[in-house]
């Protein structure tokens, strides 16, 4: 037990001084027949070396990012993490702290809580950032619940198809047993048609979810959106790619400064891990005028008894804990650690950082959607200019087949559509970033024409064969 | 240290990040990109060079007090330690992407099913999802479970939750979000229900009862068998809050004494570090009949080979999306997978005696502290709890002047995180106590110690602590009166 | 400039406050001859992106004891590290601090110095530990420095030839240019005889190095040794291995407690990783009465002013920086951040903990030797007790081929031993720690026997060739 | 926290390691090995449970100053920032064994190989070896080279080293090892060397001047040209102590200012971090007449491939060990192969700009520091210096009282880690500053406020300082009278 202290000799002692004869004794208090009789079914305790060989056997049946060239994307980037935010993220006084409910002796927390929203805010042109949600899916189911709630008597919310499907179903689920539709809008060309948004919203909509760039890569046209939305009196939910911020306009500043209402983000690309889709990073923020329907954690700057600037968790009125049943949320806990990283992140970036960040992005996206388009195989599925994602269209239509391909190849090719999107099962979605060398996109492409090759020729081959 | 924000010491023009460049032929951004989506200027963030960076929060750090440095009795919390083997393990699957090839994937997928099943047997329920990103999403996972349960049922008209009045806030938050009306059970001072209460309030339109079992008061709830029987008699379903299931791993299954649905919280029960306030996770686990229903996807397997040696004997592992009656998903991908591998690695460390140990353990050190605090700090309990216990600083507010927040911030001088104050509201100047199995017999003593020298320190030397912290009191009011949550500089 | 942070604006500033036009006047002092005119051939700089993936590049042109089954010894050893030692080992409070002039704000390393002598004392049944030395070969070195001057007018050292061929080269090194003799004891038998030994000493003898277990893994029969040496009037130096104190005799203990006089060791094992062979620690120890010898920085328990216990740098008046060229030795660093490695691991281990780490060792290493013994191909080229490492003789003389041939199949096999011992050179010595599960000895055990069978088949074939 | 030491939290019985069950054959250890060698019992170490560990060592860490922490301008040490991605990049090599075979080691030989081309090309010197374990050992590994050289050339009667009285201890230490005798050259209080002192001791038996140069006070040696042809034409070598290298990175190269050898301290001038004391390396340089003698083995390549790409382009590396005339090896393996991966790293991190740079601003901010201090505490060099100055506390202290160490002591308490003091000791009261290049003007501001605050503060407050560190000043009488260098409980 390489955690425990007590000692058989110390285990007696203690239970003398309780006045008992044994832990059994204390545990008298559960009735008898709901205690187990047995021992638990599990495989027996391992030392750390044995569990380490058993943790490094197990990674050892998966292949990633670190052994494959990764091009997938769809809500979850291979972007470069510097070594600097590794290094604090690691310090146990982050790591194995708990929620600053003592200010006193957590100002660590609370400051580097207070920087990422003020990091998010500037980032972003929103008035107020809360210290972070589960991850971008809920982020935006709470964003939604948000509009709902400052816009009583509202029950309509709009989602185009080229918002994450994932999001999507996530704010369905949510809504599931309130009184609430969620209409999608469909997206033929890649985005959202304006004239189609402008048709769908009427004086029931609360609000109209729009994803910059969009989960096909795509950028909407977010001021048109911005504009169509309050025109109806509708609130905007911005869901937006944190990186693309390297070069696209804040959310804040759509239709000349008009802006958003509500923005959501998955922030894991902030200096975060893929880690298999999670712990990932919920970014919440918006403008002022609904930060008491805000759900999650706020830090505020205040004062202490001797006058110094200091912080605390504030605004707690409209938190489960105290509003119980009435709170804008159930959400009790945030991503503390990821949001911590995410400050790191953009502290060691700065603005030229994430420039030239999304920069590279773009270039390299563009570049090898270009080269790819080239080959037999692929033809691009939509004609609007891409951030660092694009869909193709395979015109041999066996999507499956060309990832186990690649895979063999050494490369985590793209994620197929067809789950999502019936009409694009013959789709895939593939994504650039800035740690993609050019050595490796050209090694891609050449594997994609070669396959062509060997397709051709095992089919003249079959041919030959059969005229044999 | 400075504590000057990454604002402040920014200047124009410093950096800390080059990038290479740019080694595919490039295309100006206007060519690629429309005039309207591009921003007008750089992101508007600090300019700092990298010791400024690894300075800044180095310093920050070491403003926090955590279960690495400092005993951390945060009752309900279960601040036990967090295990560095875990941190290792988890970095091994780091860089997964979740959609990839599900072949690629098999390792992680063997790991994420058996600690599914890990979570079915430590609760004796049958079926389980790991996706929910927290507690609190676990509780409105399984609450979401219940109303699509019903609807299935034909019993749609099942809108009320009960809930004890000693329950997380999160609880009636949740059954609020999944779309049912909140009906208070109140509970006495030893923490039990009152029996009373609930069987007025309990009718046929009861849809879920949750119970925090041992509750939050730390003793293993009485009525426990009774409420079960007459909640399930009325065709209700018993949802547990798991929050303290660090009590009773190998001693009680939730499944076992009537629970129907429960969450997990890994990093309290299975040692997944706090993180300053996340991440966390909340998988859930179901009986079978609600099953259909969890969140999908699972991690599911086809074939044989559960053993732990370097082949998966056959069996291959997949996620299994083809389930018609689910509630959908909570959030994106497959859950908090880094939380869950700290769990499976907790769990293998210690097996079905190491687990029984942990929980035995926390009991014992917990009945210890509070047999130490009883004679100066009432526990209206009484003499026995499992994991934690609260005491009430009623009487040292009556006749000194002293509150339970006074005794808090006082602890923070002698180098004690402060227990959780004032919760739950049913106890009276509440002190609430988890010294988790972690921590030794030394530190508890020293802290009883300390608690009883602060009890009978000069009131306003308690009034005014602490004293030797990086600042002293803040003032909240100011803070929720001119909030100040973002940074205008 | 990542690391930089005056901007033009400030250089600008600072300059004036100096008050000169450029950095170019501040340079003046270096006389104009002697400046670079030109930039220096280095690669130009590296971006962190760039230069991890460079690094990565080069890192992946290794195969190293994480991919390959390491069977290598010899003084560097694949023992397993506890994730504890690399959390606390990590902590830049310990790695970016320097040695602790200002006691004040150093009693983190101090106390963890005194903490590392302390446990190094127990373990060998000294009295006295310095803070550590480089290495194990130049801590050897240092403590013939300290038996020479100890025994003065005594000019001669006794190195068997089973002390690590490094360790011997090094010594003799560092005496140079000093007027000793260093006399290798032969030990054809894998181990020093004790009669030659005592032929070897006489009354210019200063002192005798054992290594224990010995470079071949052997068991030396330290009594003896150390009886020899003291009736001599000769100090026995001991050349341990940490993890081997597990079940070993502690070297304060030989000969009934007589004790060798001085102890080194190569220290990497007790919680430091392979690393290419460095930065390892060297650890040395003594009896009391050689204190006032011993080279390097110690740290001593002291109080402060308020009366608190407290450490510090001690016995200075030894060391280089007040002594100059009257000083016991030139050290003036120690491997701090090794020792607190060391002393975190030990801690971690604890008496059980070393002792089955040890056991496992043993136990392992005497399958294996065993297993191969029964190969055509080997035989153990000694008959003595080891502990966990073995020489095994090839019976085709051809050791070289062999562990390219176990390269490809996945084994790091042995040390060769020819490079020192040209008698030996049809030698392999094979270490095996705890680490290395059964899986992996039967597959080794398996694969020697499949070569032996392909080379079989292999003359087979020439032989079907040639008479075809 | 607690200072208590290990030994005092053990209990017998705990444990934070558990290893596995043997899944060999068991035999008893009796039957394996003889009884003479066998321990009676198990080793003495203290019994913890990990959590102890780690709140044990973790809470010591926060005793320390650090440069991750605090300014730290310890004059001579070159306290830079230790960049996070060196450590990063390190632990890619960590795994490998020393005894490889080569075949599967060219990564980090090819490493190896273009660091010693690096040191080279900076130093201006054609040959290098990496071997030696730290500066010091660099020092004797070199005099040990000019020792093998002399006897080769015929010339042992060559037993003299010159060393300047402002040196750094290790250099009469290093001479003396190598067998040579030491002579005391004086050095002016501007840091130059006296020659009237130099010529009357430079004769025929020279072997070696040893210099540090820029020199201790931290100015570039005005007679270097003269010193080094003086040396050159009696028959003897010219060693560097590299020590202040980071003020002259492409500004000057030794070779080319008639330097014969020389070490380098990796630890400061490439950022190394310096690990509470170590580890470091002394990687030295020399001309061509005398690589033969370096200590073997040293890295060599076969064919071509410089290139930085993915491919040796056919190139070989390999250790060459084949060197008849070495002087052997002064350690084991290759050095600090993990200190030099980080150099390594530091130098592709700046490229030719970028390490000029660095020196450049390291006499920038040495400069601006001096003149914002020269007010009020004297520099007796005068108005320049390169990397670092050595202020006099002389004044202050015949008239307050107030010492350099009070100073020194004082400044722990704002925060800052205390310079040099005493050191060199041909200074009074001397006090020796380095900032290096890592630190802005702020903080070269707002310690230059501070020092010139505390030389008007209260003696007495300082003849006390520091107060408000873990502990006031140590009795070092006591440490040095009744040593206490271990636990004896």
């Amino acid at each position: 037990m390489p955690y425990l202290y007590n000692t058989p000799d110390e285990t007696r002692e203690m239970l003398d001084a309780i006045g008992v004869g044994s832990i059994e004794d204390l545990l008298a208090m559960v009735p008898a027949d709901f205690r187990l009789r047995r021992a638990l079914d599990l495989p027996p305790a391992m030392g750390e070396m044995e569990l380490d060989q058993h943790m490094q056997m197990l990674a050892g049946q998966n292949h990633d990012a670190s052994d494959k060239v990764c091009f997938l994307g769809g809500g979850a980037y291979d972007h470069f993490i510097p070594a600097v935010v590794d290094a604090i993220g690691g310090r146990g006084e982050f790591y194995t702290s708990y929620t600053p409910y003592q200010a006193e002796v957590a100002q660590g927390n609370l400051q580097a809580m207070f920087e990422y929203q003020s990091l998010v805010c500037r980032l972003t042109g929103m008035d107020i950032s809360n210290s972070s949600l589960y991850d971008g899916a809920s982020a935006a189911a709470e964003g939604v619940m948000m509009a709902l709630a400052s816009k009583p008597g509202r029950n309509r919310v709009l989602a185009p198809a080229s918002l994450h499907p994932e999001y999507r179903e996530t704010i369905e689920t949510y809504l599931a047993n309130l009184d609430v539709e969620v209409v999608t809008l469909p997206t033929p060309a890649g985005v959202l048609s304006i004239d189609e948004l402008r048709a769908a919203l009427n004086d029931q909509t609360a609000c109209v979810l729009l994803q910059q760039p969009n989960f096909f890569g795509c950028l909407e046209d977010a001021d048109a959106a911005t504009a169509a939305a309050h025109e109806a009196g509708a609130l905007l939910i911005s869901v937006f790619d944190p990186i693309s911020l390297g070069l696209l306009k804040r959310p804040g500043d759509y239709n000349a400064g008009d802006g958003a209402d509500i923005v959501v983000a998955e922030g894991h690309s902030l200096g975060s891990p893929l880690a298999m889709g999670g712990p990932y990073l919920g970014i919440l923020a918006c403008k002022e005028a609904l930060v008491r329907r805000m759900p999650g954690r706020i830090v505020g700057q205040t004062t202490d008894r001797r006058g110094k600037p200091c912080f605390v968790l504030t605004l707690q009125t409209r938190e489960q804990h105290i509003r119980r049943d009435k709170a804008t949320s159930n959400v009790c806990s945030n991503q503390a650690l990821f949001a911590l990283r995410a400050a790191v992140y953009l502290a060691q970036l700065g603005p030229q950082g994430l420039q030239e960040t999304a920069g590279l992005c773009l270039q390299k996206t563009r570049y090898l959607a270009d080269r790819l388009a080239t080959t037999e195989r692929f033809k691009p599925a939509f004609k609007v200019p891409v951030f660092k994602e694009f869909v193709l269209r395979d015109r041999e239509c066996d999507v499956d087949a060309f990832i186990a391909a690649a895979l063999d190849a050494g490369f985590l090719a793209g994620v197929p559509l067809g789950r999502w999107y019936p009409d694009l099962d013959d789709c895939l979605l593939i994504a650039v970033t800035e740690k993609r060398t050019k050595e490796e996109l050209d090694r891609f492409v050449a594997f994609v024409e070669a396959l062509a090759k060997d397709t051709e020729a095992a089919e003249l081959g079959e041919m030959a064969e059969s005229f044999g | 240290q400075d504590t000057q924000l990454l604002f402040e010491l920014s200047h124009a023009g410093r950096r800390a990040t080059r990038l290479p460049a740019c080694d595919v032929p490039e295309t100006p951004v206007a060519e690629l990109l429309p005039a309207g989506v591009l921003a007008a200027a750089p992101p508007e963030l600090p300019e700092l060079a990298e010791p400024h960076v690894v300075r800044h929060f180095t310093n920050l750090s070491t403003q926090n007090m955590s279960v690495d440095t400092h005993f951390y009795p945060l009752g309900s919390c279960t601040m036990k330690h967090n295990p560095k083997r875990n941190e290792r393990a988890a970095a091994y699957f780091g860089a997964l992407h979740p959609l990839q090839p599900q072949e690629s994937i098999q390792g992680i997928l063997r790991l994420l099913y058996e600690a599914q099943q890990y979570l079915c047997e430590i609760s004796g329920l049958p079926a389980c999802s790991l996706q929910p990103a927290a507690g609190a999403q676990g509780e409105l996972a399984a609450l979401l479970v219940a109303a699509a349960y019903f609807k299935d049922q034909g019993q749609s008209h099942r809108r009320k939750v009960l809930v004890p009045d000693s329950a997380h806030g999160t609880n009636p938050a949740s059954a609020v979000m999944a779309g049912f009306g909140v009906v208070t059970v109140k509970t006495k001072t030893s923490g039990a229900v009152d029996m009373d209460d609930f069987h007025a309030k309990l009718d046929d339109d009861i849809a879920v009862f949750m119970i925090t079992n041992p509750n939050t008061v730390g003793i293993f709830e009485p009525n426990m068998g009774p409420i079960a029987e007459a909640v399930h008699a009325r065709g209700g379903l018993i949802y547990l809050d798991g929050a303290n299931m660090n009590a009773i791993l190998g001693i009680a299954r939730p499944g076992d004494f009537g629970v129907d649905m429960q969450h997990y919280n890994p990093h309290k029960t299975f040692s997944g570090p706090h993180g300053g306030g996340g991440p966390g996770a909340g998988p859930i686990c179901v009986t079978d009949k609600l099953a259909p229903y969890l969140p999908a996807p699972v991690v599911a397997k086809r074939g044989e080979g559960r053993e732990a040696s370097g082949e998966n004997g056959g069996a291959e592992y997949f996620l299994d999306f083809d389930r018609p009656k689910t509630i959908g998903r909570l959030r994106s991908f497959l859950g908090n997978v880094g939380v869950m591998v700290r769990a499976y690695a907790y769990i293998r460390s210690h097996g079905p005696d190491g687990l029984r140990a942990v929980s035995d353990n926390a009991v014992l050190n917990a009945n210890y502290l509070l047999s130490r605090v009883k004679h100066f700090l009432p526990v209206p309990q009484g003499d026995r709890c499992m994991h934690e216990f609260v005491a009430s600083g009623a009487k040292l507010k009556s006749e000194r002047g002293v509150s339970a927040m006074d005794l808090a911030k006082r602890l923070l001088d002698y180098g004690y995180h402060a227990p959780t104050v004032y919760f739950p509201l049913t106890v009276k100047e509440a002190i609430m106590v988890e010294p988790t199995e972690t921590e030794s017999k030394a530190t508890l003593d020293a802290f009883a110690e300390t608690l009883f020298k602060i009890t009978g320190e000069d009131p306003d030397l308690l009034h005014e602590a602490p004293h030797t912290t990086p600042i002293s009191r803040p003032d909240e009011v100011q803070a929720a009166r001119q909030p100040r949550m973002c940074y205008c500089g």
